[in-house]
């Protein structure tokens, strides 16, 4: 797992009800085509976020509505990680603590509601990976390479007077 | 705790096909999340509860659908098919479809583009 | 000011650059909508906070653009601090401390490019106070009254099995 | 630093209005706000140091304004009628135009539903 000290430019941090997913997906969709996705991606980003937080909900808190989740958003730039620049979230919730590899995608033959929400993250993202944090709670992490045309240098903003 | 606007997410017809088949047309629309796939489930097992010949699920208004929402519609795809009925989804988004696809249920599914021709023989 | 211990449900955190305002007003718009303001409305308080973040990065950050900015969202109940539902924002920042009522919107009639930010938030939100806090930075808080029908009783999410 | 999309912000056409004043439009689109305002303003003010008869300023496009958008146009107008010249705004959405309303420059600007009325005469 790689880590940098630096904070992310943009951060967002939820309590545990269904009900501000919609929040989340729109500050991700946004984020993402700042960052040089286009629209279907950004939209698919979005979805994908969407499905980790609906398992932080419903497995990592079992439920409960008023526990936070927070979301960071970065890009990546070019480096040792990666010669394309990337769309990094991280997802940390303090609920329950599981195995990351127990978490699946389950074989998608079998026709039955659920359990598929794995599957489209692994889908719509390049990488994705669930660890531990501290004693309690779950980071997950979930990266998407950006085409490298896209996204140009915006440097810092410019003041007006 | 606070109280939050919920969107109204369906409108129910019952119409008769030229073929006389009895059909319920369920529109849904705005966001089928997490949030409102439990409604969207509950509306959808009544009327599947009800044993029409032809359950038709308008989706041209949805322009979101996560795995919660695709999963209700797995479940009443089970329970219609349970009686021997037919459940057809007319017209979902490209990013609605997109979904089943990625699930690789657009071909589990019927998935009509005209709800003209859902109704039809 | 009023103040309660509870978190508020949702909350952004971006850095001073304004390349990030996009994000914080689509996440505004979304949570607005959500709390039962229409769309018109939900657009004004997201160009509010639009120039409210824009004067903390450009008065309160002199424009250095990676410093912390906090928007906390919460939709009040009906109470003691009014009979209807309000929308109410809260920003925070680690910048210049300056005197309150010294942040006021100037005269119209003068014509001149600037000056218009503090306007334009005073008439699109119904209350909004500034306020020194610690040692270091100032807090903003809006608020915006939602017409009682708006926004349905929405129960903690439900679990799904 | 991270490099993030910055989004085009205009097109410019030099024209003749059937009167035969010289005219020059300049077409905004996406969100002019405090990250895209100062390239805005480069490109009005560089407009307005030509010394068009006319500059005429399609705002169809922009779906979003704030303050240092419409600080920008103050800027433009005060310049063009420095040198007798005429701006025009063509043709905003409900949302920019009400940003004028809040600011009282509704009355100060001559804002135009129609392109080709912006450059009649
Ligand atoms: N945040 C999490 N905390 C604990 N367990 C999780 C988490 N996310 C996923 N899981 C586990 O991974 C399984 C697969 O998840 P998913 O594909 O979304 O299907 P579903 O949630 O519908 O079962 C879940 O059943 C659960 O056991
Ligand atoms: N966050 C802030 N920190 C310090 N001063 C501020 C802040 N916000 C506003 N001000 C002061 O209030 C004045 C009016 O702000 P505004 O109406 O947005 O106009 P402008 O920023 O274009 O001058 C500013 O010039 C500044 O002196």
């Amino acid at each position: 797992m790689t880590s940098r000290s630096a904070a992310a430019p943009v951060m967002v941090r939820i309590l545990s009800d269904p009900k501000y997913l919609c929040v989340a997906r729109s500050a991700a969709e946004r984020f993402c085509t700042l960052a040089g996705l286009d629209a279907a991606s950004s939209h698919a980003v979005g979805l994908a976020l969407d499905e980790a937080l609906a398992n932080v909900i419903r497995h990592g808190y079992e439920g409960r509505c008023n526990q936070p989740i927070h979301i960071e958003f970065d890009r990546v730039e070019p480096g040792p990680e990666g010669p394309d620049p990337a769309l990094r979230i991280r997802i940390r919730d303090y609920g329950c603590q599981v195995d990351a590899s127990a978490i699946n995608p389950r074989d998608l033959d079998e026709l039955r509601p659920g359990g598929l929400g794995v599957h489209i993250m692994r889908s719509v993202m390049d990488e994705i990976r669930w660890r531990r944090r501290g004693l309690t709670g779950m980071e997950l992490e979930m990266t998407k390479r950006i085409a490298p045309s896209a996204g140009s240098a915006g440097g810092c903003g410019q003041e007006r007077s | 705790m606070s109280s939050y606007d919920s969107s109204a997410i369906s409108q129910v017809r019952a119409l008769r096909t030229p073929g006389g088949v009895q059909a319920v047309v369920v529109t849904l629309q705005g966001e089928v999340d997490l949030q409102h796939s439990p409604a969207v489930r509950q509306q959808l097992i009544d009327e599947a509860g009800k044993r029409p010949g032809r359950l038709v699920v308008d989706l041209s208004a949805v322009n979101y659908m996560d795995s919660s929402g695709v999963a209700s519609l797995v479940e009443t795809l089970q329970r219609v098919r349970g009686y021997g009925g037919e459940l057809i989804l007319v017209n979902p988004t490209a990013r609605v479809r997109s979904i089943f696809e990625i699930a690789r249920l657009d071909r589990i599914f019927r998935i009509l583009t005209d709800l003209g021709e859902a109704m039809g023989e």
